[in-house]
């Protein structure tokens, strides 16, 4: 599994990299302007690093991306994502994920990026995209949907997050600084969480 | 627009201040620094500041933000040289230099208003730093 | 001596409150800085946090100013990597990251412990500009 | 009495930067270690100045004097003594000086010095030096002495006041930061005061 999840992201990376600037605009409208420069920086690094390195599980590769995003972002959502992979890290299994693992997975994450940031649903963040994801998996698994619609729903569930972003007013990160005149923007690490997940969810349905 | 000064012993504090704050800005806001001596050394040039409170645009006001007790006399004293009109609009704000501004950088640059951008920055909340 | 770590989202910050408290020391009292990225660009660099605490003497314990949310979000992070003792003598100040370093420059080389450190740099009386 | 003026703040400065690491040792066991410095900057321009211009009255050299320590000085000295020194320039006549106009000189040195620090006597600053010597003026002047006694007082009463620093604890200034710390140490403004006044004095007695 560990070959399947250094492509898986490889692709993860260039996603970002793509989205460079689409991300790093999306701060600039209510933050500091460097999201994608920020993500960038760390999925260039992470890039070398699994190219040039060989990997025995997946929580190996969770655990490398955790780090280098840790030591490279440089801005919020370094130790923010760095931590959620850490996380995750810690509980993935190498065997084939079931729904339960996927749900478990996510909560992890979303575990993570709470110990960091202090944030709850609703506060124009990244979790945003996050928890609708996560509960749209849970909700998949107590109703017995298969894998392939549970993924579907879950991407859905995270875009429909990530849209519900733009009436949000900002009450934590920079975008707080903006009080009420953060309304009106799609978050920065909402959109990236998206991406990461749309990648994730594109590549291991294939 | 309300304009900003920063007033810091250190050119490198006022340098670093003053590109932390332009990151934050929504519109332009006039940022404007005296840092230093002039000559390199630790203090404050009353000289600058009041070249840098003279050539600034003072229409909707200026925010000024100090570091310390000395920086804030050559402040007070400059402000003084000052016609009486612009004395009114400069305002010193009682608020940390490097937050103060960064914050201010934020309200001034949404088109607030002089009391409106001081309120903003100097508030006691200002000093939580586990408002992440 | 308590000594001091400064975390800054923009390296000539950091190094400035670093040379301005380093002015008001009565005795060796150890600042360090983490300032920026590590590639000139303005952010925080959690490997650098980890090097300064980790290489700072922590026998009397180690108040630490940071600027804006990310910093304090990176330091909480690393702070969590040191041992359970070291985690116990590390303390962020809910103070303003210059004012406070300079406040806590003096105070640390007075010989004071890092509660009353910690209890003289978090006044609100910090705010005031006007204590001339 | 241009020229005179002229010589009398040529010599003060030289007092003053024979003094610059005096005063800054000073200074660096209360406060920021640059008194001396500051001073030794202001007084060398103040030099330059003086020895380059040509003055028509006591007023003119005083100003100048006010304006080059307000611009160079770097400290809180620079403007608490420029505007001191301005004070006197508004207010000095070009005659000779009885023990009148000295009073009114020294009264308007301090109310220019606690316009600019907000200080009163007691704080652990120049003042403490300033006070003692306008009031002995004022006693002298009362008790109908003559210039020259009254003189000798004034300079005995600013040496007290200066060594009287040494017992204060600082309320103003960076000294203030030291809270009780700062007792036990002789104030450098307090000090610059003194050489200042001990020069005027010794210079006008001759
Ligand atoms: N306290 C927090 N909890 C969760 N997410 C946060 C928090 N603060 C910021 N974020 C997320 O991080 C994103 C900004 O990341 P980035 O621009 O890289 O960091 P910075 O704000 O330090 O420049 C925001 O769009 C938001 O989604
Ligand atoms: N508020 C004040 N009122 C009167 N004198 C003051 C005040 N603050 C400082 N001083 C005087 O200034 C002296 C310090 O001058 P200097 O070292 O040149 O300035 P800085 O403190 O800015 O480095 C002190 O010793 C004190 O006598
Ligand atoms: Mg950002
Ligand atoms: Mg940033
Ligand atoms: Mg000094
Ligand atoms: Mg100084």
């Amino acid at each position: 599994m560990a070959n399947k999840t250094k492509e898986l992201f490889l692709k993860t990376a260039d996603v970002i990299i793509e989205n460079k600037n689409y991300l790093t605009e999306l701060d600039a409208a209510i933050g500091d302007g460097d999201h994608g420069v920020n993500l960038a920086r760390g999925f260039k690094k992470l890039k070398d690093k699994l190219e040039n390195g060989s990997f025995e599980s997946r929580s190996e590769v969770f655990k490398l991306t955790a780090m280098t995003l840790i030591s490279n972002v440089g801005g919020a959502s370094g130790p923010l994502y760095g931590t959620a992979f850490l996380n995750i890290s810690k509980v993935i299994a190498d065997s084939r994920l079931d729904l339960e693992d996927l749900v478990e997975i996510s909560e992890e994450a979303i575990a993570g990026i709470q110990k960091r940031g202090r944030a709850e649903a609703g506060e124009k963040t990244m979790l945003d995209t996050l928890i609708p994801a996560s509960e749209s998996l849970k909700e998949s698994r107590d109703n017995n949907l298969d894998l392939d619609t549970a993924l579907k729903n879950c991407l859905q569930a995270a875009a429909a997050g990530m849209e519900n972003t733009i009436e949000m007013q900002a009450t934590k990160g920079r975008a707080s600084y903006l009080g009420e005149r953060s309304i009106g923007h799609q978050d920065p690490g909402a959109t990236s969480s998206y991406l990461i997940i749309e990648t994730f969810i594109k590549n291991s349905l294939k | 627009m309300v304009n900003i000064l920063i007033i810091s012993h250190s050119e490198k504090i006022a340098e670093g201040t003053k590109e932390l704050a332009e990151e934050m800005k929504q519109a332009e806001v006039d940022i404007q620094v005296a840092g230093g001596t002039g000559d390199g050394q630790m203090g404050t040039d009353a000289d600058l500041i009041e070249k840098k409170l003279k050539s600034m645009d003072c229409q909707d006001g200026i925010v000024v933000l100090a570091d310390l007790g000395s920086a804030v006399m050559s402040f007070n004293m400059v402000k003084e040289w000052l016609s009486e009109d612009k004395q009114k609009k400069i305002k010193l704000a009682n608020a940390p230099i490097v937050e103060g501004a960064v914050l201010a950088a934020v309200e001034a640059s949404l088109g607030k208003n002089l009391e409106e951008v001081l309120a903003a920055i100097e508030k006691k909340s200002i000093l939580n730093k586990n408002n992440l």
